[in-house]
Protein backbone atom coordinates (compact mmCIF):
# COMPACT_ATOMS: atom_id res chain seq x y z
CA UNK A 1 0.00 0.00 0.00
CA UNK A 2 1.21 3.57 -0.91
CA UNK A 3 1.79 5.48 2.18
CA UNK A 4 0.94 9.40 1.83
CA UNK A 5 4.92 10.26 2.07
CA UNK A 6 5.54 7.36 -0.66
CA UNK A 7 2.80 9.11 -2.75
CA UNK A 8 4.15 12.29 -2.57
CA UNK A 9 7.49 11.15 -3.69
CA UNK A 10 6.19 9.36 -6.46
CA UNK A 11 4.61 12.19 -7.46
CA UNK A 12 7.19 14.59 -7.22
CA UNK A 13 9.63 12.79 -9.06
CA UNK A 14 7.38 12.42 -11.98
CA UNK A 15 6.47 15.25 -12.34
CA UNK A 16 10.11 16.95 -12.55
CA UNK A 17 8.89 20.36 -11.86
CA UNK A 18 7.61 21.81 -8.50
CA UNK A 19 4.31 20.86 -7.28
CA UNK A 20 1.42 23.22 -5.48
CA UNK A 21 0.68 22.22 -2.45
CA UNK A 22 -3.12 22.76 -2.96
CA UNK A 23 -2.13 20.51 -6.39
CA UNK A 24 -0.61 17.49 -4.13
CA UNK A 25 -3.65 18.18 -1.45
CA UNK A 26 -6.16 17.32 -4.05
CA UNK A 27 -4.03 14.76 -5.69
CA UNK A 28 -3.92 12.81 -2.64
CA UNK A 29 -7.48 13.64 -1.48
CA UNK A 30 -5.29 15.06 2.40
CA UNK A 31 -6.73 17.93 4.44
CA UNK A 32 -3.80 20.70 4.88
CA UNK A 33 -2.60 19.26 8.71
CA UNK A 34 -2.36 15.85 6.71
CA UNK A 35 -0.06 16.76 4.04
CA UNK A 36 2.01 18.90 6.43
CA UNK A 37 2.68 15.42 8.35
CA UNK A 38 3.02 13.36 5.41
CA UNK A 39 6.07 16.01 4.39
CA UNK A 40 7.65 16.27 7.48
CA UNK A 41 7.54 12.03 7.42
CA UNK A 42 8.88 12.04 3.72
CA UNK A 43 11.82 15.30 4.70
CA UNK A 44 12.90 13.12 7.25
CA UNK A 45 13.03 10.08 5.59
CA UNK A 46 15.63 11.39 3.24
CA UNK A 47 17.93 12.89 5.76
CA UNK A 48 21.25 11.24 4.77
CA UNK A 49 20.54 10.58 1.42
CA UNK A 50 20.81 11.49 -2.16
CA UNK A 51 17.78 13.50 -2.57
CA UNK A 52 16.06 15.91 -1.00
CA UNK A 53 13.07 18.31 -0.69
CA UNK A 54 13.26 22.20 -1.74
CA UNK A 55 10.22 24.52 -0.39
CA UNK A 56 9.40 27.82 -1.72
CA UNK A 57 6.41 29.94 -1.24
CA UNK A 58 3.73 27.15 -1.81
CA UNK A 59 5.75 25.05 -4.16
CA UNK A 60 7.41 22.00 -3.11
CA UNK A 61 10.26 19.73 -5.54
CA UNK A 62 12.67 16.79 -5.15
CA UNK A 63 16.21 17.59 -5.84
CA UNK A 64 19.41 15.90 -5.47
CA UNK A 65 21.07 17.05 -2.56
CA UNK A 66 23.82 19.65 -2.15
CA UNK A 67 26.37 17.24 -1.24
CA UNK A 68 25.59 15.63 -4.76
CA UNK A 69 26.74 18.70 -6.45
CA UNK A 70 29.85 18.40 -7.83
CA UNK A 71 29.12 14.20 -8.88
CA UNK A 72 25.90 15.29 -10.47
CA UNK A 73 27.68 18.26 -12.20
CA UNK A 74 29.90 15.46 -14.25
CA UNK A 75 26.79 13.94 -15.62
CA UNK A 76 24.93 17.23 -16.54
CA UNK A 77 27.73 20.03 -17.44
CA UNK A 78 25.28 21.67 -19.69
CA UNK A 79 23.13 23.12 -16.93
CA UNK A 80 26.33 24.92 -15.19
CA UNK A 81 25.31 28.02 -13.24
CA UNK A 82 26.53 31.09 -14.89
CA UNK A 83 27.25 33.67 -12.69
CA UNK A 84 25.41 36.51 -11.52
CA UNK A 85 26.43 39.91 -11.59
CA UNK A 86 27.16 41.78 -8.35
CA UNK A 87 23.34 44.04 -9.02
CA UNK A 88 21.32 40.68 -9.67
CA UNK A 89 23.33 39.35 -6.87
CA UNK A 90 21.90 42.37 -4.64
CA UNK A 91 18.71 42.40 -6.14
CA UNK A 92 18.40 38.69 -5.46
CA UNK A 93 19.55 39.50 -1.90
CA UNK A 94 17.00 41.69 -1.02
CA UNK A 95 13.84 39.27 -2.06
CA UNK A 96 15.58 36.43 -0.46
CA UNK A 97 15.65 38.32 2.83
CA UNK A 98 12.47 40.57 2.16
CA UNK A 99 9.92 38.06 0.46
CA UNK A 100 7.04 39.10 -0.98
CA UNK A 101 9.18 42.73 -1.44
CA UNK A 102 8.09 45.06 -4.58
CA UNK A 103 10.56 46.89 -6.90
CA UNK A 104 9.94 50.31 -5.43
CA UNK A 105 11.15 48.88 -1.99
CA UNK A 106 14.35 47.51 -4.33
CA UNK A 107 14.93 50.87 -5.49
CA UNK A 108 14.77 52.51 -2.24
CA UNK A 109 16.85 50.41 -0.46
CA UNK A 110 19.52 49.88 -3.30
CA UNK A 111 19.86 53.59 -4.15
CA UNK A 112 19.45 52.16 -8.00
CA UNK A 113 16.71 51.43 -10.60
CA UNK A 114 16.47 47.40 -10.49
CA UNK A 115 13.96 46.99 -13.42
CA UNK A 116 17.46 45.52 -15.43
CA UNK A 117 18.29 42.96 -12.25
CA UNK A 118 14.71 41.95 -11.97
CA UNK A 119 14.77 40.92 -15.38
CA UNK A 120 17.68 39.17 -15.35
CA UNK A 121 16.30 36.82 -12.35
CA UNK A 122 13.04 36.61 -14.36
CA UNK A 123 14.54 35.27 -17.47
CA UNK A 124 16.65 32.73 -15.50
CA UNK A 125 13.49 31.46 -13.04
CA UNK A 126 15.17 32.77 -9.91
CA UNK A 127 12.09 34.54 -8.59
CA UNK A 128 8.88 34.88 -9.60
CA UNK A 129 6.05 37.88 -9.14
CA UNK A 130 2.89 37.77 -8.10
CA UNK A 131 -0.05 40.76 -8.10
CA UNK A 132 -0.11 41.62 -4.82
CA UNK A 133 -3.98 40.87 -3.73
CA UNK A 134 -5.26 44.31 -2.82
CA UNK A 135 -3.38 46.24 -5.32
CA UNK A 136 -3.13 44.41 -8.76
CA UNK A 137 -0.95 46.75 -10.64
CA UNK A 138 1.91 46.27 -7.78
CA UNK A 139 4.15 43.03 -8.09
CA UNK A 140 5.67 41.34 -5.38
CA UNK A 141 8.89 38.99 -6.18
CA UNK A 142 9.76 35.96 -4.00
CA UNK A 143 12.41 33.35 -4.52
CA UNK A 144 11.65 30.02 -6.91
CA UNK A 145 12.85 26.41 -5.50
CA UNK A 146 15.48 27.09 -8.72
CA UNK A 147 17.23 30.18 -6.89
CA UNK A 148 17.28 28.08 -3.41
CA UNK A 149 18.70 24.78 -5.51
CA UNK A 150 21.23 27.67 -7.29
CA UNK A 151 22.00 28.07 -3.31
CA UNK A 152 22.04 25.05 -2.52
CA UNK A 153 19.59 25.45 0.65
CA UNK A 154 15.96 23.59 1.19
CA UNK A 155 13.86 26.62 2.64
CA UNK A 156 14.83 30.19 3.13
CA UNK A 157 15.03 29.84 6.51
CA UNK A 158 18.67 28.09 5.62
CA UNK A 159 19.76 31.24 4.28
CA UNK A 160 22.95 32.48 5.52
CA UNK A 161 22.19 35.05 8.89
CA UNK A 162 18.56 34.46 8.38
CA UNK A 163 16.65 35.85 11.34
CA UNK A 164 19.57 38.21 11.45
CA UNK A 165 19.44 39.94 7.74
CA UNK A 166 15.63 39.15 7.42
CA UNK A 167 14.91 41.03 10.79
CA UNK A 168 17.01 44.10 9.95
CA UNK A 169 15.61 43.96 6.41
CA UNK A 170 11.46 43.85 7.58
CA UNK A 171 11.83 46.90 10.12
CA UNK A 172 14.38 49.54 7.55
CA UNK A 173 12.54 48.43 4.17
CA UNK A 174 8.76 47.58 5.39
CA UNK A 175 8.24 51.36 7.15
CA UNK A 176 8.73 52.99 3.46
CA UNK A 177 5.38 53.78 2.52
CA UNK A 178 5.24 53.09 -1.29
CA UNK B 1 32.17 50.11 -13.59
CA UNK B 2 29.14 52.48 -12.69
CA UNK B 3 28.62 52.40 -9.31
CA UNK B 4 25.05 53.54 -7.60
CA UNK B 5 25.61 56.65 -4.71
CA UNK B 6 24.78 54.09 -1.99
CA UNK B 7 27.57 51.94 -3.28
CA UNK B 8 30.00 54.66 -3.94
CA UNK B 9 29.05 55.80 0.00
CA UNK B 10 29.61 52.46 1.27
CA UNK B 11 32.55 52.41 -0.06
CA UNK B 12 33.94 55.47 0.46
CA UNK B 13 32.73 54.68 4.53
CA UNK B 14 34.21 51.59 4.54
CA UNK B 15 37.59 52.84 2.94
CA UNK B 16 37.93 55.13 6.11
CA UNK B 17 36.96 52.13 8.68
CA UNK B 18 34.26 54.42 9.62
CA UNK B 19 30.67 53.58 11.21
CA UNK B 20 27.74 54.48 9.15
CA UNK B 21 27.20 58.18 10.89
CA UNK B 22 26.36 61.61 10.38
CA UNK B 23 30.19 62.12 11.21
CA UNK B 24 31.69 59.89 9.03
CA UNK B 25 28.67 61.32 5.70
CA UNK B 26 30.23 64.57 6.77
CA UNK B 27 33.60 63.85 6.26
CA UNK B 28 33.22 61.71 3.07
CA UNK B 29 31.46 64.92 1.38
CA UNK B 30 33.81 66.21 -0.84
CA UNK B 31 34.51 62.60 -1.93
CA UNK B 32 31.36 61.79 -2.75
CA UNK B 33 31.20 64.88 -4.78
CA UNK B 34 34.48 64.87 -6.41
CA UNK B 35 33.98 61.40 -7.75
CA UNK B 36 30.68 62.46 -9.25
CA UNK B 37 32.56 65.39 -10.67
CA UNK B 38 34.82 62.73 -12.16
CA UNK B 39 32.02 61.08 -13.78
CA UNK B 40 31.83 62.39 -17.62
CA UNK B 41 28.48 61.98 -17.57
CA UNK B 42 25.36 60.49 -15.74
CA UNK B 43 22.27 58.34 -16.57
CA UNK B 44 19.57 60.40 -16.69
CA UNK B 45 16.86 58.66 -14.12
CA UNK B 46 19.93 58.00 -11.42
CA UNK B 47 21.03 61.61 -11.62
CA UNK B 48 18.28 63.14 -9.78
CA UNK B 49 19.11 59.90 -6.89
CA UNK B 50 22.89 61.30 -7.04
CA UNK B 51 21.80 65.16 -6.81
CA UNK B 52 19.60 64.62 -3.58
CA UNK B 53 22.12 62.55 -2.01
CA UNK B 54 24.70 65.42 -2.54
CA UNK B 55 22.62 67.81 -1.31
CA UNK B 56 21.82 65.61 1.72
CA UNK B 57 25.41 65.28 2.86
CA UNK B 58 26.01 68.71 2.07
CA UNK B 59 22.95 69.47 4.79
CA UNK B 60 25.06 67.02 6.96
CA UNK B 61 28.17 69.00 6.06
CA UNK B 62 26.81 72.19 7.31
CA UNK B 63 25.45 70.32 10.05
CA UNK B 64 28.93 69.80 11.00
CA UNK B 65 31.00 72.68 10.32
CA UNK B 66 27.99 74.73 12.27
CA UNK B 67 26.23 72.65 14.81
CA UNK B 68 23.31 74.40 16.13
CA UNK B 69 22.60 75.59 12.48
CA UNK B 70 18.44 74.87 12.33
CA UNK B 71 17.63 72.76 9.69
CA UNK B 72 13.68 72.64 8.25
CA UNK B 73 11.27 69.31 9.29
CA UNK B 74 11.79 68.77 5.56
CA UNK B 75 15.95 68.82 5.48
CA UNK B 76 16.05 66.48 9.03
CA UNK B 77 13.58 64.22 7.17
CA UNK B 78 15.84 63.91 4.11
CA UNK B 79 19.43 63.25 6.94
CA UNK B 80 17.54 60.86 8.34
CA UNK B 81 15.95 59.16 5.07
CA UNK B 82 19.43 59.07 3.57
CA UNK B 83 21.09 57.27 6.94
CA UNK B 84 18.40 54.92 7.27
CA UNK B 85 18.47 54.26 3.37
CA UNK B 86 21.93 53.45 4.04
CA UNK B 87 21.97 51.12 7.26
CA UNK B 88 19.60 48.77 4.89
CA UNK B 89 22.03 49.01 1.79
CA UNK B 90 24.76 47.99 4.12
CA UNK B 91 22.87 44.92 5.39
CA UNK B 92 21.45 44.48 1.62
CA UNK B 93 24.91 44.15 0.48
CA UNK B 94 26.16 41.90 3.42
CA UNK B 95 23.55 39.56 2.35
CA UNK B 96 24.22 40.21 -0.86
CA UNK B 97 27.90 39.20 0.23
CA UNK B 98 26.67 35.50 1.94
CA UNK B 99 24.57 34.68 -1.14
CA UNK B 100 27.58 34.96 -3.84
CA UNK B 101 29.55 32.99 -1.31
CA UNK B 102 27.07 29.96 -1.54
CA UNK B 103 25.58 30.50 -4.95
CA UNK B 104 26.62 27.85 -7.71
CA UNK B 105 28.39 26.14 -5.43
CA UNK B 106 26.63 23.17 -4.16
CA UNK B 107 24.03 23.16 -6.85
CA UNK B 108 20.96 21.02 -6.33
CA UNK B 109 19.68 18.92 -9.63
CA UNK B 110 16.04 18.41 -10.56
CA UNK B 111 14.77 14.77 -11.86
CA UNK B 112 16.71 14.58 -15.86
CA UNK B 113 14.50 16.04 -18.63
CA UNK B 114 12.47 12.21 -19.41
CA UNK B 115 11.05 12.90 -22.68
CA UNK B 116 7.48 12.86 -22.19
CA UNK B 117 5.23 10.95 -23.63
CA UNK B 118 3.25 13.39 -26.45
CA UNK B 119 -0.29 13.16 -26.19
CA UNK B 120 -2.09 15.77 -28.67
CA UNK B 121 -4.41 17.36 -25.32
CA UNK B 122 -5.18 21.35 -26.56
CA UNK B 123 -7.31 22.84 -24.13
CA UNK B 124 -10.42 24.47 -24.12
CA UNK B 125 -9.06 28.19 -23.39
CA UNK B 126 -6.89 27.69 -26.81
CA UNK B 127 -7.83 29.80 -29.58
CA UNK B 128 -6.22 31.45 -32.85
CA UNK B 129 -7.84 34.72 -31.08
CA UNK B 130 -6.63 33.77 -27.61
CA UNK B 131 -3.25 33.69 -29.06
CA UNK B 132 -3.59 37.12 -30.68
CA UNK B 133 -4.46 38.96 -27.60
CA UNK B 134 -2.15 36.66 -25.29
CA UNK B 135 0.82 37.99 -27.58
CA UNK B 136 -0.37 41.93 -27.58
CA UNK B 137 -0.63 41.24 -23.84
CA UNK B 138 2.82 40.64 -24.00
CA UNK B 139 3.97 43.50 -26.22
CA UNK B 140 2.28 45.85 -24.52
CA UNK B 141 3.65 45.05 -20.59
CA UNK B 142 6.83 44.97 -22.26
CA UNK B 143 6.05 48.64 -23.92
CA UNK B 144 6.21 50.19 -20.08
CA UNK B 145 9.43 48.25 -19.05
CA UNK B 146 11.22 49.07 -22.57
CA UNK B 147 11.00 52.80 -21.77
CA UNK B 148 13.06 52.87 -19.35
CA UNK B 149 16.28 52.20 -21.11
CA UNK B 150 15.48 54.44 -23.79
CA UNK B 151 15.54 57.42 -21.24
CA UNK B 152 19.12 56.65 -20.98
CA UNK B 153 20.15 56.84 -24.78
CA UNK B 154 18.38 60.83 -23.97
CA UNK B 155 21.48 63.06 -24.16
CA UNK B 156 23.12 62.42 -20.41
CA UNK B 157 22.78 65.63 -17.89
CA UNK B 158 26.32 66.75 -18.07
CA UNK B 159 28.76 67.22 -14.89
CA UNK B 160 28.21 71.23 -15.36
CA UNK B 161 24.42 71.06 -15.56
CA UNK B 162 24.61 68.53 -12.21
CA UNK B 163 27.03 70.91 -10.40
CA UNK B 164 24.42 74.10 -10.99
CA UNK B 165 21.37 72.45 -9.89
CA UNK B 166 23.31 71.46 -7.17
CA UNK B 167 24.92 74.74 -6.49
CA UNK B 168 21.12 76.44 -6.82
CA UNK B 169 19.21 73.60 -4.36
CA UNK B 170 22.27 74.27 -1.72
CA UNK B 171 22.59 78.31 -1.88
CA UNK B 172 18.66 78.26 -1.70
CA UNK B 173 18.62 76.20 1.41
CA UNK B 174 21.38 77.74 2.59
CA UNK B 175 19.57 80.90 2.96
CA UNK B 176 17.07 79.78 4.44
CA UNK B 177 19.06 78.44 7.24
CA UNK B 178 21.43 81.01 8.19
CA UNK B 179 18.94 83.55 8.53
CA UNK B 180 19.54 84.27 11.89
CA UNK B 181 23.05 83.97 11.74
CA UNK B 182 23.76 86.99 9.94
CA UNK B 183 23.31 88.73 13.55
CA UNK B 184 25.00 86.89 15.51
CA UNK B 185 29.13 86.92 16.34
CA UNK B 186 31.59 86.95 13.74
CA UNK B 187 33.14 83.57 13.92
CA UNK B 188 30.15 81.58 12.76
CA UNK B 189 30.04 83.94 10.06
CA UNK B 190 33.58 82.95 8.87
CA UNK B 191 32.50 79.54 8.93
CA UNK B 192 29.52 80.19 7.03
CA UNK B 193 31.80 82.00 4.57
CA UNK B 194 34.29 78.91 4.47
CA UNK B 195 31.16 76.91 3.96
CA UNK B 196 30.10 78.80 0.90
CA UNK B 197 33.30 78.95 -0.88
CA UNK B 198 33.69 75.38 -0.58
CA UNK B 199 30.74 75.05 -2.56
CA UNK B 200 32.05 77.98 -4.98
CA UNK B 201 35.01 75.45 -4.93
CA UNK B 202 32.95 72.48 -5.87
CA UNK B 203 31.11 74.60 -8.56
CA UNK B 204 34.25 75.79 -9.90
CA UNK B 205 36.48 72.79 -10.08
CA UNK B 206 34.31 71.72 -12.70
CA UNK B 207 34.56 74.79 -14.85
CA UNK B 208 38.14 75.37 -13.49
CA UNK B 209 39.26 71.46 -15.05
CA UNK B 210 38.28 72.93 -18.30
CA UNK B 211 40.34 76.59 -17.66
CA UNK B 212 43.13 74.50 -16.32
CA UNK B 213 43.46 72.72 -19.45
CA UNK B 214 43.34 75.70 -21.95
CA UNK B 215 45.20 78.60 -20.17
CA UNK B 216 47.11 76.69 -17.35
CA UNK B 217 47.42 79.30 -15.42
CA UNK B 218 44.45 79.24 -12.79
CA UNK B 219 45.61 77.02 -9.40
CA UNK B 220 43.24 75.35 -7.53
CA UNK B 221 44.62 73.50 -4.33
CA UNK B 222 42.48 69.62 -4.87
CA UNK B 223 39.46 69.31 -3.35
CA UNK B 224 40.01 65.98 -0.70
CA UNK B 225 41.47 68.16 1.94
CA UNK B 226 39.10 70.73 2.84
CA UNK B 227 41.74 73.85 2.29
CA UNK B 228 39.80 76.69 1.34
CA UNK B 229 41.17 78.42 -1.62
CA UNK B 230 42.34 81.97 -0.60
CA UNK B 231 40.78 84.52 -3.08
CA UNK B 232 43.29 87.79 -3.77
CA UNK C 1 29.17 13.04 3.75
CA UNK C 2 27.72 11.18 0.96
CA UNK C 3 27.52 7.39 0.61
CA UNK C 4 27.92 5.35 -2.02
CA UNK C 5 24.34 4.83 -2.08
CA UNK C 6 23.33 8.23 -1.56
CA UNK C 7 25.82 9.15 -4.39
CA UNK C 8 24.16 6.33 -6.84
CA UNK C 9 20.63 7.64 -5.68
CA UNK C 10 21.46 11.05 -6.75
CA UNK C 11 22.83 10.06 -10.15
CA UNK C 12 20.16 8.16 -11.03
CA UNK C 13 17.80 10.56 -10.37
CA UNK C 14 19.37 13.37 -11.71
CA UNK C 15 20.11 11.43 -15.17
CA UNK C 16 17.25 11.60 -17.63
CA UNK C 17 17.84 7.93 -18.74
CA UNK C 18 19.44 4.32 -17.41
CA UNK C 19 22.80 4.81 -16.73
CA UNK C 20 24.99 1.80 -17.40
CA UNK C 21 27.04 0.32 -14.39
CA UNK C 22 30.22 0.60 -15.72
CA UNK C 23 29.34 4.52 -16.17
CA UNK C 24 28.28 4.05 -12.34
CA UNK C 25 31.70 2.85 -11.53
CA UNK C 26 34.17 5.04 -13.50
CA UNK C 27 31.73 8.39 -12.22
CA UNK C 28 31.71 7.02 -8.49
CA UNK C 29 35.17 5.07 -8.09
CA UNK C 30 33.96 2.27 -7.20
CA UNK C 31 34.91 -1.69 -7.80
CA UNK C 32 32.65 -3.51 -9.15
CA UNK C 33 31.67 -5.67 -5.87
CA UNK C 34 31.74 -2.36 -4.02
CA UNK C 35 28.75 -0.95 -6.62
CA UNK C 36 27.45 -3.88 -6.51
CA UNK C 37 27.09 -3.99 -2.14
CA UNK C 38 25.85 -0.27 -2.64
CA UNK C 39 23.16 -0.66 -5.06
CA UNK C 40 21.82 -3.75 -2.58
CA UNK C 41 22.10 -1.45 0.77
CA UNK C 42 20.10 1.54 -1.79
CA UNK C 43 17.46 -0.69 -3.46
CA UNK C 44 16.64 -2.30 0.40
CA UNK C 45 16.13 1.20 1.60
CA UNK C 46 13.87 2.13 -0.95
CA UNK C 47 11.68 -0.57 0.41
CA UNK C 48 8.15 1.53 1.11
CA UNK C 49 9.23 4.19 -0.63
CA UNK C 50 7.60 5.98 -3.39
CA UNK C 51 10.61 5.17 -6.26
CA UNK C 52 12.35 1.90 -6.51
CA UNK C 53 15.04 0.72 -8.85
CA UNK C 54 14.90 -1.06 -12.22
CA UNK C 55 17.97 -3.22 -13.29
CA UNK C 56 18.14 -4.31 -17.37
CA UNK C 57 20.66 -5.74 -18.55
CA UNK C 58 23.69 -3.88 -16.85
CA UNK C 59 21.27 -0.62 -16.65
CA UNK C 60 19.71 0.83 -13.76
CA UNK C 61 17.13 3.33 -13.99
CA UNK C 62 15.11 4.84 -10.89
CA UNK C 63 11.27 4.82 -11.86
CA UNK C 64 8.33 5.19 -9.81
CA UNK C 65 6.96 2.73 -8.15
CA UNK C 66 4.07 0.64 -9.65
CA UNK C 67 2.21 1.35 -6.98
CA UNK C 68 2.23 4.65 -7.66
CA UNK C 69 1.31 3.94 -11.33
CA UNK C 70 -2.63 5.34 -10.99
CA UNK C 71 -1.83 8.56 -8.92
CA UNK C 72 1.03 9.50 -11.98
CA UNK C 73 -1.70 8.54 -14.60
CA UNK C 74 -4.04 10.87 -12.50
CA UNK C 75 -1.30 13.64 -12.12
CA UNK C 76 -0.47 13.59 -16.24
CA UNK C 77 -4.53 13.70 -17.05
CA UNK C 78 -4.54 16.82 -14.57
CA UNK C 79 -1.56 18.07 -16.73
CA UNK C 80 -3.27 17.54 -19.88
CA UNK C 81 -6.37 18.43 -19.53
CA UNK C 82 -6.19 21.66 -17.41
CA UNK C 83 -6.69 25.21 -19.46
CA UNK C 84 -3.06 26.55 -20.64
CA UNK C 85 -3.60 29.69 -18.21
CA UNK C 86 -1.21 32.79 -18.84
CA UNK C 87 1.99 31.66 -18.91
CA UNK C 88 1.83 28.33 -21.31
CA UNK C 89 -0.17 30.84 -23.55
CA UNK C 90 1.86 33.32 -23.69
CA UNK C 91 4.26 31.25 -24.79
CA UNK C 92 2.50 29.20 -26.85
CA UNK C 93 1.51 32.89 -28.73
CA UNK C 94 5.32 33.69 -29.59
CA UNK C 95 5.87 30.35 -30.99
CA UNK C 96 2.54 30.62 -33.28
CA UNK C 97 3.79 34.25 -34.48
CA UNK C 98 7.60 33.99 -34.46
CA UNK C 99 8.08 30.06 -35.70
CA UNK C 100 11.40 28.46 -35.33
CA UNK C 101 12.24 30.67 -32.16
CA UNK C 102 14.20 29.27 -29.71
CA UNK C 103 13.77 29.84 -25.90
CA UNK C 104 16.15 31.91 -25.19
CA UNK C 105 14.58 34.49 -27.49
CA UNK C 106 11.18 33.23 -26.25
CA UNK C 107 12.14 34.61 -22.47
CA UNK C 108 13.41 37.82 -23.70
CA UNK C 109 10.09 38.79 -25.08
CA UNK C 110 8.20 37.52 -22.24
CA UNK C 111 10.65 38.94 -19.43
CA UNK C 112 9.93 35.72 -17.19
CA UNK C 113 11.46 31.82 -17.90
CA UNK C 114 9.61 29.77 -19.90
CA UNK C 115 11.02 26.33 -19.09
CA UNK C 116 8.10 24.97 -17.66
CA UNK C 117 5.29 26.33 -20.20
CA UNK C 118 7.60 24.67 -22.68
CA UNK C 119 7.63 21.17 -21.16
CA UNK C 120 3.81 21.33 -20.98
CA UNK C 121 3.22 22.45 -24.48
CA UNK C 122 5.56 19.81 -25.82
CA UNK C 123 4.06 17.20 -23.54
CA UNK C 124 0.57 18.41 -24.96
CA UNK C 125 1.79 18.28 -28.19
CA UNK C 126 1.11 21.46 -29.28
CA UNK C 127 4.74 22.48 -30.20
CA UNK C 128 7.63 20.92 -31.61
CA UNK C 129 11.14 21.31 -31.34
CA UNK C 130 13.97 21.04 -34.28
CA UNK C 131 17.61 21.47 -33.74
CA UNK C 132 18.76 24.76 -35.39
CA UNK C 133 21.37 23.48 -38.19
CA UNK C 134 23.84 25.30 -37.06
CA UNK C 135 24.23 25.16 -33.63
CA UNK C 136 23.13 21.80 -32.52
CA UNK C 137 22.00 22.61 -28.82
CA UNK C 138 20.05 25.37 -29.62
CA UNK C 139 16.57 24.01 -30.35
CA UNK C 140 13.86 26.04 -32.70
CA UNK C 141 10.09 26.03 -31.61
CA UNK C 142 7.24 25.51 -33.47
CA UNK C 143 3.69 24.45 -33.93
CA UNK C 144 2.81 21.45 -34.47
CA UNK C 145 0.31 20.37 -37.24
CA UNK C 146 -2.19 19.18 -35.01
CA UNK C 147 -1.87 22.31 -33.30
CA UNK C 148 -2.31 23.94 -36.73
CA UNK C 149 -5.35 21.67 -38.05
CA UNK C 150 -7.15 22.36 -33.84
CA UNK C 151 -6.86 25.98 -34.31
CA UNK C 152 -8.29 25.72 -38.32
CA UNK C 153 -5.21 27.12 -40.07
CA UNK C 154 -2.91 25.99 -42.49
CA UNK C 155 -0.05 28.14 -41.54
CA UNK C 156 0.80 30.30 -38.62
CA UNK C 157 0.56 33.45 -41.21
CA UNK C 158 -3.37 33.00 -41.04
CA UNK C 159 -3.44 34.22 -37.41
CA UNK C 160 -5.30 36.97 -36.47
CA UNK C 161 -3.12 40.42 -37.10
CA UNK C 162 0.17 38.09 -38.00
CA UNK C 163 1.73 40.67 -39.75
CA UNK C 164 1.59 44.02 -37.02
CA UNK C 165 1.90 40.94 -34.43
CA UNK C 166 4.83 38.71 -36.11
CA UNK C 167 6.75 42.31 -36.98
CA UNK C 168 6.46 43.51 -33.45
CA UNK C 169 7.72 39.79 -31.77
CA UNK C 170 10.76 40.47 -34.82
CA UNK C 171 11.84 43.59 -33.38
CA UNK C 172 12.11 43.08 -30.07
CA UNK C 173 13.55 39.61 -30.71
CA UNK C 174 16.54 41.56 -32.32
CA UNK C 175 17.38 44.22 -29.53
CA UNK C 176 17.78 40.80 -27.68
CA UNK C 177 21.37 41.29 -26.50
CA UNK C 178 22.66 37.83 -25.74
Amino acid sequence: MLTPPAAIEALLFASGEPLDKKQLRTLLGLKESELKVALKVLSESLNGRGITLIEADSKIEMRTVPEASALVKKLRENELSRDLGKASMETLAVIAYETGTTRGEIDWVRGVNSSASLRTLLMRGLIEGREDENDKRRIRYSLTTEALAYLGISSSSDLPRHAELAAAARDIIKEDPI
Amino acid sequence: AYQGPFELLLDLIETRKLLVNDLALANITEDFIAHVRAQDAFPVEDTANFIQIAATLLLIKSKSLIPDIALTDEETADVDDLRRRLEAYEKVREASRELARIYGKSQMFSTGERIPEVTFAPSNDLSADALAEALARVLAAREIVEELPETRVKPLVTIEEMMDQLAKRVQSVMTLSFKEFSKSNKEKIEVIVSFLALLELVKQGAVAAEQYTSHGDIRISHTNSISVPRYV
